[in-house]
This record gives structure tokens, C-alpha cells and sequence, in this order.
């Protein structure tokens, strides 16, 4: 489980996020909502530690990694994947996932990742960039997936990738969050999307939160007022 | 005291002279020997009451392997420092650089380097040997000596290997009545030389005449030992290969070649002893010396004579006295030596053959032979 | 007036640091040093005019040139085979076996004057040939990589080897070119002594109003839509094709105005040097002169040139202090610039420089107050 | 079914074949698009849109076929004298030029002065500064003219690029996922914007999302393994099995 | 060719091939370090001749130990300077990136300024700690000779040996940079680092440890270049540019290119060398090169991804 405490990111002089806290326990999905450049990239950019936080405590289990490089937190169990999917280019695709597999010591490519995304099984050995838009976005998953992480982080998991896959996406992460004791947390702006996986939704803007509600408790009309603020 | 010329950095007690050669970039390797032997011969004089009374302070520059630094430095000495005389370069390169220099401030330059000739300046001394006092007789001597008639040229691609091998060529052809096989030019650093060694191979020269400077002498060698070609079959001569480069090339691999120059630190008799012990002590007995090295050594004393003989630090009075054939030098590692009205130097050719522990075997002594830096028939 | 002033100088900074550089060449040096170092200066400040088309080129085009010496060295050439004609008269030939033709040549038993040197009797000619001869080189090796798209490191190291085959030619064809002696013992411009104090001098003032003006000229072209395209490229190449720019054109003609302004060094300092040789077109000139871009910050074109004096002047003094260790000094040197000062000497004027024009706009909002509308969305000067 | 050559589409794509070392992105592709016509190309990841639109505007280099804009074969033409023939193009990650401003974006897209001699010349006049402001309030960013656009937030480095386009105002503009990372309201805002740019000239725009999709279309295309598997308006092919098999999902 | 045997002219280009051959195989051994540290890490190394030179120093300063403390390992000592070689050519290129190359991952091309500034800094050591003039192992017998397979073919062993390492080197570098999970963290760091990071992967790590490997396989040719060459300060600065050309020709990020270029820029060189002279020879095959590149601007082999 996940445990920020007032977390605060600055770039140069100006802060973006202004000290969050938050806890997303296990087996929860966290849904974190907002307009463009209200900080959700920014935000988890500092969770994996590409990005330094300026101030606050990040817990992974009870283990505090704020002040660990991005390797060490991937080793303590946080997975990544960034907007932008930013795969490897000259790796090939099963490569690309190998790279996943350092931490969680796997020796071979799990079938159930191939299963869903087959494209990949098919596209085995062409060079990552060589992929289109959405395929290289479902390796981005893929490669975050076999690292067996405890928080996996999701931004804009679905951009580019195509409806039908979007569906399977959102079946995989429901199912794994049930087999695994696994916290999830994505930044969507599909709503539909965010509704079939979020246990709970969080409103970010201007790097503060507005607004949180439980799925059940969601008033779509009302979170889309949020978000067009 | 004996007057003193005005303008130059001269005291009551002592005369400031320069030393410009190369501590950095690619030429250091040659040019450390030099510059070492050229502090020796300082130390030397001023331990013997310096000169005129005076002691001799030295100012070093770097040239760092870079002909326009060559120049800079040199207007430097000359207008900053006023130094009363410059000991230095080692490339022709660099001595055409630095000479409208020393031409321009009337200064005085000790050029200590085997070279190509076709100069006469009147602000340097050449005390190292012009093209013909090298190379003539090392031909006659392999013509006679070896039977030979055909000759492969190889050397660095530049004007001093070119010089000479156009005056071998011409000695060949014209006096010796043998005939030039191959003639070849490597870019000076190059360190790959296969593909010379197999023509060599299949024209299969009387003898192999070589010209190849700096580090590409030591690829030179150990490919051709590599390929299966030593002394024991192939006669080899060279002019550009001293004690210094031996370092580098390591004596297995030149052993039985042979070099021909005007001095070789084998060489016995009592100055050379003295010399060599003297040049030990003050640089480490690991230390060689070439016939550069020597011919550096020459310069503050051949300096010294005529300043001496001048009275005065006056460049114009030094060059003048200089010139009048006189001035000798019979302290000399290399025997006897004596400065020619143009500005170089008497001098003996000698052949070595190269042993093993990096030392040659002198095999052959020449008279001594009048410099001709514009040789009649040889251009 | 701002039109123009905004083209020439970029912002007030701009201005500011132009004066004072100009002052510290055309006024300070002069009076302080003496003859013998200005004339050093002076042959530094050749070497500025490749560091400032490294500016352009590199800071600003994103094209490294690890052959910046090719250029410098043609038009050293080009003014050297004049002077070299002019000292190779007959009778200052005349122990030669052919009198009237360049010493070198009559070494290498060449008998006549070779076609190509010919028009180099004409000093108009040779003026023409410093500025157009490099141009065209350029052109021809430019139109043929940009054109095919070759970019990046893969430019840099061909320029480097196009460097190595020039060296190599001029070396090999010795009896043409000098060799690796090169042009020497050059001493008459149309009879004038160019050895003497007062040519030196008078070559120092020139060599310092043409550095000026190429730096303006280059502004003018950095503050130009030009300039904004040239970092555009830098920056992402495709997309600026996408706009509709044929992107080998604007290389060719930088890399053409880089290669010209180079080749006005190389005349310059064979005029004040008083010789040319081979090693100036070689690789480690040219990356030499790299580093003096790099060390006064790759986007400042007056920062060059005080790269290339500040790296100089260390050379100098070092080398003359510590014969024997001034390598590590000047090692140090390359490393804390690029460790400590990433934006080169530009960068620590950027700092200082603030203050400067700080206190002038305060003195300027005393007089007027008024800010247009327009002047909210005007652009900002390029950040040179 | 070979077409005459001169015909009234704005565009007119012909047997249009690419291959990959064998792997064919496009094959034997067929397409025509109107003036004022919005057309929305759809398709699963990979189909080949992305190349399509590469080819289009010379990316890449086809195999084979034809590509008429306006009548002009563009298959041999370079990059920028496609553009120059009036086609506009984003990509399907915002490519902007991070370092200036985004004023200064927006200057380099403006259509003049695209030759050396003529950039060097180029004034930056009132009447350009007041096309710029135009295009920036259009594309929202007019607050943020001065913004170095790399600092910019995914959505809006989404705004710009289109903003680079519509200040070209070329007869075809082409964009490759226009709101991937927008939010709704964005989207909303978007399609508006589309709607209104698609007047006197043609749009061809690739996206997943069906809403936004559903809001703009005037005609739809799905492409498939590099071939048309369907096409037509927005509520026909939403409800064609095959595209629900392939694409949309059960 | 007229008055030459076919056995001579058999042997003759026998031994061509020969000279080929082990330019070919000093080519690459020069190239496979830069090959790695350029090619895959984007670092421009202009010290990487000052790498190869203290592999060199390294050999001559265990064969001057052996020969006064243990003459009687003179046979052998070369094999272990070579080891020796590659371990301090590695610790200093482990210094250097931790002192410097490190900070600069982000600019990469000041790393050819500060690796400039680094080559002045090794030259000058050298030359104070070793002198300036050139120096050279004694080198064992066995290696020094050559091999007369018949009586006009004599095989240098030299160059025998030197191709014998290159080829067990080039096989390494292939094995541990594509084959080995090491070699993935590598490819994937050079490629974006900060995402290497977020995958888990100790880029910090792997940098130092990848531009020690490229500075240890420098030092390891060094010390096979004792064998042909000589050692001096400068010596690294003979073989820099060449060894750019053999990686850039290749097409940076590729081994294979890098291969292919080392064989086809030697064979060139040494084939039109026999027929026109050395300075001419190198012009025509620079030449060439330039057209080649003009016509593939990402070298022989460049990777093609889709940009
Ligand atoms: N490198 C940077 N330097 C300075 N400011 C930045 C930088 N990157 C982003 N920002 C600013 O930080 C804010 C938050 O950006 P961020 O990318 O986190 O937004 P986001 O919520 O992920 O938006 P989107 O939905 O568009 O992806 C924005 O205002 C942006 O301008
Ligand atoms: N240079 C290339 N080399 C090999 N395969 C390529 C190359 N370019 C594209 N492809 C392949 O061609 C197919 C079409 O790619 P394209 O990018 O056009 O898809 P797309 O329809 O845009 O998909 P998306 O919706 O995911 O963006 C993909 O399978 C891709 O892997
Ligand atoms: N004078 C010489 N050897 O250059
Ligand atoms: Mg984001
Ligand atoms: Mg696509």
C-alpha cells in the first residue's frame, strides 16, 4: 500500500504540487482526475522519483523511499507507466518487456501478458519504435506488468490505445487487483474508463485536491463540472 | 669588462640565452635530448666561468609540436627576453616558421637537426648536418661495401625524407649507376605498413633505404621483423634513426640494420666518454643519446668560441666571427668539427649497425666532409 | 531606429556587451600591451572569427563542424600563395634553378608556375578568392550531406576526415603547396613591409573592425525569422520541414556564411602571422576552436571571442610560467568551464549582466512610463 | 477500378502500398476525401492510419500507387513542397518546438518567409502579430504567448501544434489523434474548434475516442491491416459487426 | 604484372590479404571500445586514445618489472599484461565517469570537450611519469617473429595474435552487450535513462560500469598494439580520428556496422596502397568514405527505427 504525506514538487522556483496526502490502501484502485497541467504527470513523476520532491514522505509498506533513486523504489515494488509511453526504441518488443523483468527475476515472458495484448506476441522481435501509437502504449503496460509490482502507477494508460483493448485493459487491472495484492493508482480523462476500474476518485487542480468521492458515491455530471472548470 | 651590446638581456654577471623546443605534442619525443643536452653544455660553460665572464641563464619555451607557437615563442625570446642567442627547433617545419623571426629581430638561432639543406640564413647556425654530409657516403659506403645496385626509397611523407631521397635518387642513378626499385611515402603517424612491406617483397631491392620519422619508425619495424624480413636477409640502411628512436623500436628489432649519421653514442674516443658520463649524471643513466642530442650539445660551444672570439654578445659580431672558417671545436663527441663560412658545420658521416641493446657498432668512418647546403647536380 | 537597432544588437545586453568589447579591443589592448603582445592579440582574435561562425553554425544551427580549420586554412592559403608570389620575385629568386617561382616549388624541381597559383598575382583576385573559394568548398560538401540529410555527429566526423584528406593533400603535394612547411617567409604586400611595427598595428585595427562587423552581420541574422528557424531546426528538425522549409537550404547557407567568415581568420592571420601551414586545417585546430565556442557559452557570439582570448591567453601564459606542466593547466581548464560554467563566460555575464540593465531600465522608466500593447506580445531578442 | 486520373477530390489516394521488410503497413489502399468534407479515419492499433498519413505527407515513401492532392502527384514530392502545396499535419505526439516560445512557434508556422533570403527579411509586422494573436486565442493559449512550450501541459502542447497548422490555413489539414490527453471538456472544446476550421478546406483526422469521434464526423473510414474494412457515416459503421469484432469491443 | 611468377604473385597476394587482415582486426580492437562508449553511450570520448595508451604504458611497465624481478616469466608475461591492461585502462575510465562523464549525460557533446580537457591531463602525466620519449616493451619472443608457411608466405604472428584478440574480444563485446541481461540494462540506459530508472534498472550503475568496459577493452588493445606500434604520450592521439571514422562509418549504435567498416575501410586502404602511394592511398579511401556516408547518412548499418 501506498502512504504520501505532504508532498510538494517544485520545477525551478515554482511549485506544482503543493503538499498532498494521501493514502491508497491495498487492493484499491485511485483514479486521480483533472484538466490538462493540473499536475496528475507531475505527481506521479515524483512517486517513482524521476522527478525530486521538494518536501514530503512517500511510504511503500510501511517503507519510506522519498528520499531512494527510481530503481530503488521500483525494487521496493512501484511500477511506472509514463504519458508519453517513452518503450525503448532500438529493443526489440520482447526486450522492451525484459526490461521489466530485472526486478521481479522472472526468467520468461508470462503467457497471460501476451494473452492480453497479443500483438506483442506477434510483433516479438520488431524494434519497439517501429510499433504504432497504441501498440508501443500496450507495451508500456506490459512492461510495467511483469515487474510483479505493489503500486502500480498508470498516466493516461489508455491514450491511443483502441476501444476494444481499452475494455480488456480495465477487465486486466479488476482481475489482477483481485489476485494480487496489488494498489493501483491511474490518471485517466476518460470518464467511462475511470468508472469501470476506480474504487475512489480523486479532483486534482493547480496541484491541489478538490474533490473526492468513492465510486459508488460518483456523480459523473458533478466530477465533469470539475473537470471544466 | 669587454663591451657589451645594447638592447640584448646582458648584465655585468650574466647573458640570458633561449631554449625553444617541443616538451608537448608529438615532436617532445625527439626534441627532449636535444633541449637536455643543450642545458648540459650551459651548465658545462658556467661551471668553467661562463662566458665573457658571464654566467648563462637560460629562458625555456614550448614550441609544442606546433610551428606558428614555433614563431610566436621565438618573437617572444627575442623582443620580450632579449636573449642573446636561441638554442633550438628541430623540424625544418618549425625552423622555416620561426626563421623570418629571427631574420626580422637579427637574432641567432643554434639548429641542431639533420636536414634537407637549401638554406642559408644569416641568423642560424646549423650544427646539425645538411643533406649531402649524410647521405653520399652511406651510399658509397652499401654500394661497396654490399654490392648494391637496387634501391627501395621509403620515408615519411614530407620535405625532409623527400629532400633526401630526391639527392639519393640522383647519387644512384648518377654516380653510383644502380637503380631505384620503388620509392614510397607513408603520412607521417601512419603505423601500418603491410602493404609497402609486400611490394618490397616482390622487387626484392639489394637494399631498403629508409627515411621514416617519429613513432611510424617503430610500426615500420616491428612489421617488417613481423614479416619475416631481417637483417640476416635483407640489407637495410637509414637515415632517421638514432639512440632515441631505438628506445621506442626496441634493439631486437633493428639489430644488423644499419644508420648512417655523424655521430653514435658507442662512439669511443675520450670526449665522447666524457660527454656521455657527463650527459648520465645530469640526466640518469637510463638516458641515450642521438646524433641530434649531440649536435645540440655542439651549440652553446660553438656559441661560446665566437662570442668569444668576437668579444662581444653582439648578434651581427657573433654571426661575423662565425663566419670567418675558423671557429672549431676539438672537444667534440662526435671527434673534431669546424664551422663552414655557410653557417654549418665539417663533419664525418659514419655507419653504425644496430646491436641488440640499442647501441650501433660503428662500421664505417668517412673524412670530413664540407657542408654544401646548395648542391651542384643534386637539385 | 529600434528596427534596426533590435536587428544589429539584439536587446540592451546585447548592446552593452558589444560596446564593451569593442572598447576592450579597439582601446584597451592597444594601449596597454605592447607591440609584440598586441600583435598576439591580434592573432587570437583571427581565431574568433571561427569560434564566432561556431556560434552560428553549432550554438545555433546544431551542426558541429569539426572542420572549421578547412576553412580557415583555404583562406589563409589563399592570401599566403599572393603574398608568396609577391615575395618570389625574380630577382629575390634568383639562385634558384627556376628564378620567379615560390622557393618550394624549385626544391621539388617544379620549373614553372603551376596553372592554379596564377591568378594569385592579382590581389583583387586574392580577395575575391579568401571570400568565394571557401564559400563554394562549403557549398559543395554542404549541398551533398544536407541534402541527403546527413546531420548530427555523423557531419561533425566527416567534416573532421574532409579536414584529414585536405591536410594530407597538402602535405603529400608538397611541391604545389609548401608541404608540411607550408607558405613561409612572407614579407611584402604590394611592397609594403608587413613585418614592420606599424603594419602590425595597422593589420590589429583591421582585423578588429572586421571581427565587429562579422559580429553584426551574424546578429543580424540571428535576430531575423532566419535565426528563430536555425533553433527551430536544432530542436526538432522534421517538424520545421513540416512548416514548409526546405531545411538543407538554411544549413547550406549557414554552414556557406560559417565557412566565409572563417576564411576572412585564416587571410587575417596569415597577414599578421606572416606564414600558413598545414596545421591549421587539421583536426585539432578545429577542435581547438570548438572549445573557444564552448568556453564563451556556444550561443553568444561576443562570448566566443572572449573564449578564444580567455583560452589563449591561458595557453600563453601557462606555457611561457610552466614549460614543462601547462598541459594540466589548460586540461583543468576545459573541464571546470565545462563542469562549473555549462553556459560558458556568456553564462556568468547573463548573471552579472542583469544587474547591469537593471539599473539602466530604472533609469529609463524615469523618463518614460508608458508601455504600448503591443510592445506585451513583442518578441522577445533571441538570447545571445 | 481504375478512377479517371483528374478528378474533383481534394485529395485522391490510389493503390497505395507500403511495405516494412514484407510486413505491409498499407496495401492496395483506395480513399478519397472532399472539400469542406471532415473525415475521421478509425481503426485498431497498427491498422496503418499513422502511415497513411506519413505517406501522405512524405514521411515515408511508398512501395507503390498514387497520391493526388488538388490533382498534384505528391508521391514524388520532398516534405516541404507538400506543405507548400497546402497540406498541414500533426503528429500523433505533439511535435513543437520545446525550446521557444509560443509566440515563436507560432511565427515559424506563419506561411512567409520560408526561403533563406526571405526569413532573413522577414518583418514581424502588425499584421502578422495580429494573425498570431488570432490563431492563439482560437487555440486558448493566448495568455500564454510568452511560455517557453515545452513547459506546457500535454493537452495544451496539443493545442499548439494544431494552432501551427491553422496559421499555415492549408486546404488539407491532416491530424494524427488530436485529444488524446485532453479532458472532456478540452475534447468539447476541440470538436468545436474542428468544426468550425473544417469550413473551405478538407480535415482528415485519426482518432480512438468515439464520443469525440461521433462529434465531428461527417464521414467515417475504418482501416484495417492497411485496407478499408468499412466506411461511411458514424452510426452505420459503429454498428457493422465487423468493426465491433476488430475494434470496437463487445 | 610482368616478370613476376604465378608463385610469386600467389604469395604476393596471399600476404596482401594478410595485411588487410590485420589492419582489419587494429581497426576494430581500436573501434570496439569507442564502439560501446560512443556507439551505444553517446559519450563523445576524444581521450579514448589516452585509454588505449595507458593499456600500453601498462604492458611496458610490467615487462620492464618481469625482466628485472622475474626474467624467467618473460615468456609469458604478456598474456596477464593484457589482463592488467584492461583492468587499469577500466579503473581509470571508472574514475573518469564518476569524476566527470557523469554530470554530463545530458550534454553530451560537452563530453568531447571535457574528454578533450581529460587527453591533455593523461598526455601530460605520461609524459611526466614515463618521460617523453617513446617506449617499448620487450616483448617475448614467440610473438615477435613470423610464421614462414612457405618460402615466399611468412605470417606475422604479431598480427596473428592481435586478430586472435580482437576476435575473442569482438565475440565478448557481442555476447555481453546483446546476449546478456547486463547488455539489456545497458541498451535500455543509453536509451532513455531516466525511463531505464523507472524500470528498475541502476542506471548509475550501469553507466560507470559500461564506460569502464569500453576504457578496459582501449587498454586491452593498447597493450595488443605494443606488439606494433610504440608507446609514447601522444600515442592516443594517432589513433583517435581513425577510430571515430571506423564507428560513425559503421552506423553508431550497430556492431555489426562496426565490423563491417573496420573490414572495409582496411581492405581499401591496404589494397589501394599497393598500387598508388600511402598519403594518396588514405585519401581515396577517406574519400570514399565521405561519398558512402552521403549516400547512407547513418552509416552502413544504421538501426532503422521509425521516428
Ligand atoms: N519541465 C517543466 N518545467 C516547468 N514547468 C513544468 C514542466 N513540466 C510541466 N510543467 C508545468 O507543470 C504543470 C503540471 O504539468 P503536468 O504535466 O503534471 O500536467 P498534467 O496534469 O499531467 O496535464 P495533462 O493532462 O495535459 O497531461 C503545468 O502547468 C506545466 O506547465
Ligand atoms: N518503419 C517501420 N518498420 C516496421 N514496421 C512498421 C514501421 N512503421 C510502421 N510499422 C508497422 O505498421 C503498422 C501500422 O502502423 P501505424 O502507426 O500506421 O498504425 P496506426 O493505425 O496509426 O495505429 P495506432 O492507432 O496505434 O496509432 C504497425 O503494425 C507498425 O508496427
Ligand atoms: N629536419 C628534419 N628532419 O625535419
Ligand atoms: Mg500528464
Ligand atoms: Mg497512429
Amino acid at each position: 500500500m501506498l502512504e504520501v504525506s505532504n508532498l510538494k514538487v517544485c520545477y525551478g522556483q515554482s511549485e506544482v504540487i503543493h503538499g498532498l496526502d494521501f493514502v491508497v490502501p491495498k487492493n484499491e484502485t485511485l483514479a486521480i482526475m483533472g484538466r490538462n497541467g493540473m499536475g496528475k504527470t507531475t505527481l506521479f513523476k515524483s512517486l517513482i522519483g524521476v522527478l525530486p520532491s521538494s518536501d514530503g514522505r512517500i511510504l511503500i509498506d510501511g517503507i519510506d523511499v522519498s528520499k531512494k533513486e527510481s530503481f530503488q523504489r521500483v525494487e521496493n515494488g512501484i511500477a511506472y507507466v509514463p504519458q508519453g509511453r517513452m518503450i525503448f526504441p532500438s529493443l526489440t518488443v520482447q526486450e522492451n518487456i525484459e526490461t521489466g523483468m530485472e526486478v521481479s527475476k522472472l526468467k520468461k515472458i508470462p503467457d497471460d501478458i501476451y494473452a492480453l495484448f497479443p500483438v506483442l506476441a506477434d510483433m516479438r522481435k520488431r524494434k519497439g519504435g517501429n510499433l504504432s501509437g497504441g501498440q508501443q502504449q500496450q507495451l508500456a503496460i506490459a512492461r510495467a506488468l511483469v515487474t510483479n509490482p505493489k503500486v502500480l502507477l498508470l498516466d493516461e494508460p489508455t491514450e491511443g490505445i483502441q476501444p476494444s483493448i481499452i475494455k480488456d485493459i480495465a477487465n486486466v487491472l479488476n482481475e489482477i487487483k483481485k489476485l494480487r495484492d496489488i494498489t493501483i493508482i491511474v490518471s485517466e480523462q476518460v470518464l467511462s474508463f475511470t468508472m469501470a476500474i476506480a474504487d475512489r476518485i480523486i479532483v486534482i487542480d493547480k496541484g491541489s485536491f478538490i474533490h473526492e468521492d468513492l465510486r459508488e458515491d460518483v456523480d459523473t455530471d458533478k466530477i465533469k463540472a470539475y473537470l471544466s472548470v | 669588462a669587454p663591451a657589451t651590446s645594447t638592447g640584448q638581456a646582458v648584465t655585468d654577471d650574466t647573458v640570458t640565452v633561449g631554449i625553444l623546443h617541443s616538451l608537448t605534442g608529438t615532436m617532445a619525443i625527439s626534441e627532449t635530448g636535444a633541449q637536455e643536452a643543450e642545458k648540459l653544455a650551459i651548465k658545462q660553460i658556467n661551471e668553467s666561468g661562463g662566458i665573457l665572464g658571464r654566467q648563462i641563464k637560460i629562458i625555456q619555451e614550448d614550441g609544442a609540436s606546433d610551428w606558428p607557437t614555433f614563431a610566436e615563442k621565438s618573437r617572444k625570446l627575442l623582443v620580450n627576453d632579449k636573449v642573446a642567442a636561441v638554442f633550438g627547433c628541430w623540424t625544418s617545419a618549425s625552423r622555416k616558421a620561426a626563421l623570418p623571426v629571427f631574420e626580422k629581430e637579427n637574432g641567432l638561432l643554434y639548429y641542431p637537426t639533420f636536414y634537407e639543406g637549401l638554406e642559408q640564413s644569416k641568423n642560424v647556425i646549423y650544427t646539425g648536418q645538411e643533406a649531402t654530409q649524410q647521405i653520399l657516403d652511406g651510399l658509397n659506403w652499401v654500394a661497396k661495401e654490399k654490392g648494391a645496385k637496387t634501391f627501395y626509397l621509403i620515408g615519411s611523407d614530407y620535405i625532409w625524407p623527400r629532400t633526401s631521397m630526391k639527392i639519393a635518387r640522383k647519387h644512384i642513378e648518377n654516380v653510383l649507376g644502380g637503380k631505384v626499385v620503388g620509392e614510397e611515402y607513408k603520412p607521417l603517424g601512419d603505423t601500418q605498413f603491410g602493404s609497402v612491406i609486400n611490394k618490397i617483397r616482390l622487387k626484392k631491392p639489394d637494399v631498403i633505404y629508409a627515411a621514416v620519422v617519429g613513432g611510424s619508425n617503430v610500426a615500420w619495424f616491428k612489421q617488417l621483423k613481423a614479416a619475416g624480413i631481417n637483417s640476416k636477409k635483407q640489407t637495410l640502411l637509414t637515415i632517421s634513426v638514432t639512440e632515441d628512436e631505438v628506445l621506442g623500436i626496441g634493439g631486437e628489432n633493428l639489430e644488423g640494420f644499419y644508420s648512417i649519421m655523424k655521430y653514435f653514442q658507442s662512439q669511443d674516443n675520450p670526449n665522447n666518454v666524457a660527454f656521455v658520463k657527463a650527459f648520465k649524471e645530469m640526466w640518469g643513466d637510463d638516458s641515450v643519446i642521438g646524433d641530434v642530442t649531440q649536435a645540440a650539445y655542439l651549440g652553446p660551444w660553438l656559441w661560446k668560441a665566437a662570442v668569444e672570439k668576437a668579444g662581444t654578445f653582439d648578434v651581427d659580431a657573433v654571426v661575423k666571427a662565425s663566419e670567418e672558417g675558423d671557429i672549431e671545436l676539438t672537444t667534440a663527441p662526435e671527434g673534431y668539427v669546424k664551422l663552414h663560412p655557410n653557417h654549418h658545420l665539417w663533419s664525418k658521416a659514419r655507419v653504425g649497425m644496430w646491436k641488440k641493446d640499442g647501441q650501433a657498432e660503428v662500421v664505417y668512418t668517412s673524412e670530413l666532409i664540407e657542408p654544401d647546403p646548395f648542391p651542384e647536380g643534386y637539385q | 531606429m529600434s528596427f534596426v537597432y533590435e536587428k544589429l544588437f539584439g536587446d540592451k545586453k546585447g548592446l552593452i556587451g558589444f560596446c564593451i568589447l569593442a572598447a576592450l579591443i579597439l582601446v584597451v589592448f592597444p594601449v596597454m600591451l605592447d607591440s609584440f603582445r598586441l600583435n598576439l592579440v591580434g592573432k587570437y582574435l583571427t581565431y574568433a572569427f571561427a569560434a564566432v561562425s561556431l556560434v552560428l553554425l553549432w550554438g545555433y544551427g546544431g551542426t558541429l563542424s569539426l572542420g572549421q580549420g578547412i576553412f580557415f586554412g583555404i583562406g589563409g592559403y589563399a592570401m599566403a600563395m599572393f603574398l608568396k608570389l609577391e615575395a618570389s620575385s625574380p630577382e629575390n629568386t634568383a639562385i634558384q634553378s627556376t628564378p620567379g617561382i615560390p622557393d618550394f616549388m624549385d626544391w621539388n624541381q617544379i620549373t614553372e608556375l603551376p596553372l592554379f597559383w596564377m591568378p594569385f598575382h592579382s590581389f583583387s583576385f586574392t580577395l575575391f578568392a579568401v571570400l568565394v573559394v571557401p564559400t563554394i568548398f562549403a557549398y559543395i560538401i554542404g549541398a551533398a550531406m544536407f541534402k541527403r540529410r546527413v546531420g548530427g555527429v555523423y557531419f561533425a566526423i566527416i567534416t573532421q576526415v574532409v579536414s584529414v584528406i585536405l591536410t594530407v593533400l597538402i602535405v603529400g603535394q608538397q611541391g604545389l603547396t609548401g608541404g608540411i612547411n607550408g607558405i613561409t617567409d612572407l614579407r611584402t604586400l604590394n611592397g609594403w613591409d608587413i613585418t614592420s611595427d606599424s603594419a602590425k598595428t595597422l593589420f590589429y585595427f583591421i582585423n578588429c573592425f572586421l571581427l565587429l562587423a562579422v559580429i553584426i552581420a551574424s546578429r543580424f541574422i540571428l535576430t531575423s525569422k532566419f535565426g528563430r528557424i536555425l533553433l527551430a531546426m536544432r530542436d526538432k528538425e522534421d517538424r520545421v520541414r513540416f512548416s514548409g522549409y526546405d531545411v538543407a537550404n538554411f544549413k547550406i547557407f549557414i554552414f556557406c556564411f560559417a565557412a566565409m567568415i572563417s576564411a576572412i581568420g585564416g587571410a587575417m592571420f596569415t597577414l599578421q602571422v606572416g606564414f600558413m601551414s598545414p596545421s591549421f586545417v587539421g583536426i585539432v585546430p578545429s577542435i581547438e576552436m570548438v572549445i573557444f565556442a564552448a568556453i564563451g557559452g556556444r550561443m553568444s557570439l561576443i562570448g566566443a571571442v572572449y573564449g578564444t582570448l580567455l583560452i589563449n591567453f591561458g595557453k600563453t601564459a601557462f606555457s611561457e610560467s610552466f614549460p614543462e606542466l601547462w598541459l594540466f593547466l589548460m586540461g583543468g581548464l576545459f573541464i571546470a568551464v565545462v563542469m562549473f560554467f555549462p553556459n560558458g563566460l556568456a553564462g556568468l555575464w547573463e548573471d552579472y549582466g542583469h544587474h547591469l540593465t537593471k539599473r539602466l531600465d530604472f533609469i529609463k522608466n524615469l523618463f518614460s512610463k508608458s508601455k504600448s500593447a503591443a510592445d506585451a506580445i513583442e518578441l522577445k531578442g533571441s538570447k545571445s | 477500378m481504375n478512377m479517371s486520373t483528374n478528378t474533383d477530390f481534394t485529395l485522391a489516394i490510389e493503390d497505395l502500398t507500403v511495405s516494412f521488410d514484407g510486413f505491409k503497413a498499407v496495401d492496395n489502399l483506395n480513399f478519397y476525401l472532399d472539400r469542406n468534407e471532415l473525415h475521421v479515419v478509425i481503426g485498431p492499433n497498427g491498422a496503418g492510419k499513422t502511415t497513411v498519413l506519413d505517406l501522405i505527407c512524405g514521411k515515408t515513401k511508398s512501395t507503390s500507387g498514387s497520391i493526388k492532392f488538388l490533382n498534384k502527384e505528391l508521391t514524388n514530392l520532398s516534405e516541404h513542397e507538400i506543405v507548400l502545396a497546402g497540406v498541414g499535419r500533426k503528429f500523433q505526439t505533439p511535435s513543437i518546438y520545446e525550446n521557444l516560445s509560443v509566440m515563436e512557434n507560432l511565427e515559424i508556422s506563419y506561411p512567409k518567409g520560408r526561403g533563406v533570403f526571405g526569413s532573413l527579411m522577414f518583418k514581424h509586422d502588425a499584421v502578422v502579430r495580429d494573425k498570431i494573436l488570432e490563431v492563439a486565442t482560437q487555440i486558448m493559449l493566448e495568455k500564454a504567448l510568452h511560455t517557453e512550450a515545452g513547459l506546457l501541459s500535454h493537452g495544451q502542447k496539443q493545442w499548439l501544434e494544431i494552432g501551427m497548422l491553422l496559421i499555415q490555413d492549408p486546404q488539407l489539414l491532416m491530424l494524427d489523434e488530436p485529444v488524446a490527453g485532453m479532458s472532456v471538456k478540452e475534447r468539447e472544446q476541440t470538436a468545436e474548434l474542428l468544426n468550425k476550421i473544417s469550413e473551405g478546406r478538407s480535415v482528415l483526422v485519426i482518432e480512438h475516442d468515439m464520443e469525440f469521434v461521433a462529434r465531428i464526423a461527417h464521414k467515417v473510414t475504418v482501416l484495417h491491416q492497411g485496407k478499408i474494412l468499412a466506411s461511411g457515416d458514424m452510426k452505420d459503421v459503429q454498428k457493422d459487426p465487423k468493426v465491433i469484432e476488430v475494434y470496437l469491443g463487445h | 604484372m610482368g616478370g613476376y611468377s604465378y608463385d610469386e604473385l600467389g604469395a604476393i597476394f596471399a600476404m596482401q590479404g594478410f595485411a588487410g587482415i590485420s589492419l582489419f582486426s587494429v581497426l576494430l580492437l581500436m573501434a570496439l571500445g569507442l564502439a560501446i562508449i560512443f556507439g551505444q553511450m553517446g559519450v563523445i570520448n576524444m581521450a579514448h586514445g589516452e585509454f588505449m595508451a595507458a593499456g600500453a604504458y601498462t604492458t611496458y611497465l610490467i615487462s620492464t618489472l618481469t625482466e628485472t624481478y622475474i626474467p624467467a616469466f618473460m615468456p609469458y608475461y604478456f598474456v596477464f599484461s593484457i589482463a592488467a591492461a584492461f583492468l587499469v585502462a577500466g579503473t581509470l575510465g571508472y574514475l573518469a565517469e564518476f569524476i566527470l562523464i557523469r554530470h554530463l549525460y545530458k550534454r553530451p557533446l560537452d563530453t568531447l570537450l571535457a574528454t578533450w580537457g581529460l587527453s591533455l591531463i593523461m598526455q601530460q602525466s605520461y609524459r611526466s611519469i614515463f618521460g617523453a620519449r617513446e617506449v617499448s616493451p620487450t616483448l617475448p619472443e614467440w610473438l615477435m617473429g613470423a610464421y614462414p608457411a612457405t618460402d615466399m608466405i611468412d605470417i606475422p604472428i604479431n598480427g596473428m595474435f592481435v586478430l586472435g584478440l580482437t576476435i575473442f574480444t569482438t565475440l565478448a563485446v557481442f555476447y555481453l552487450m546483446f546476449k546478456s541481461s547486463w547488455g539489456l540494462r545497458v541498451r535500455a540506459t543509453t536509451q532513455n535513462r531516466v525511463m531505464a530508472g523507472a524500470v528498475g534498472i541502476n542506471t548509475k550503475k550501469v553507466d560507470r560500469y559500461t564506460f569502464a568496459l569500453g576504457c578496459g577493452i582501449a587498454g586491452m588493445a593498447g597493450a595488443a598494439f605494443t606488439t606494433i606500434a610504440s608507446t609514447g604520450p601522444t600515442t592516443g592521439t594517432l589513433y583517435i580520428v581513425d577510430t571515430f571514422m571506423v564507428v560513425v562509418f559503421g552506423g553508431a549504435a550497430s556492431l555489426f556496422g562496426t565490423i563491417a567498416s573496420a573490414f572495409s575501410i582496411a581492405q581499401a586502404q591496404s589494397i589501394l596502397e599497393f598500387f598508388i602511394s600511402g598519403s594518396m592511398a588514405k585519401v581515396f579511401t577517406l574519400l570514399t568514405l565521405v561519398i558512402i556516408l552521403m549516400f547512407k547518412p547513418e552509416g552502413l548499418f544504421a538501426s532503422k527505427v521509425r521516428r
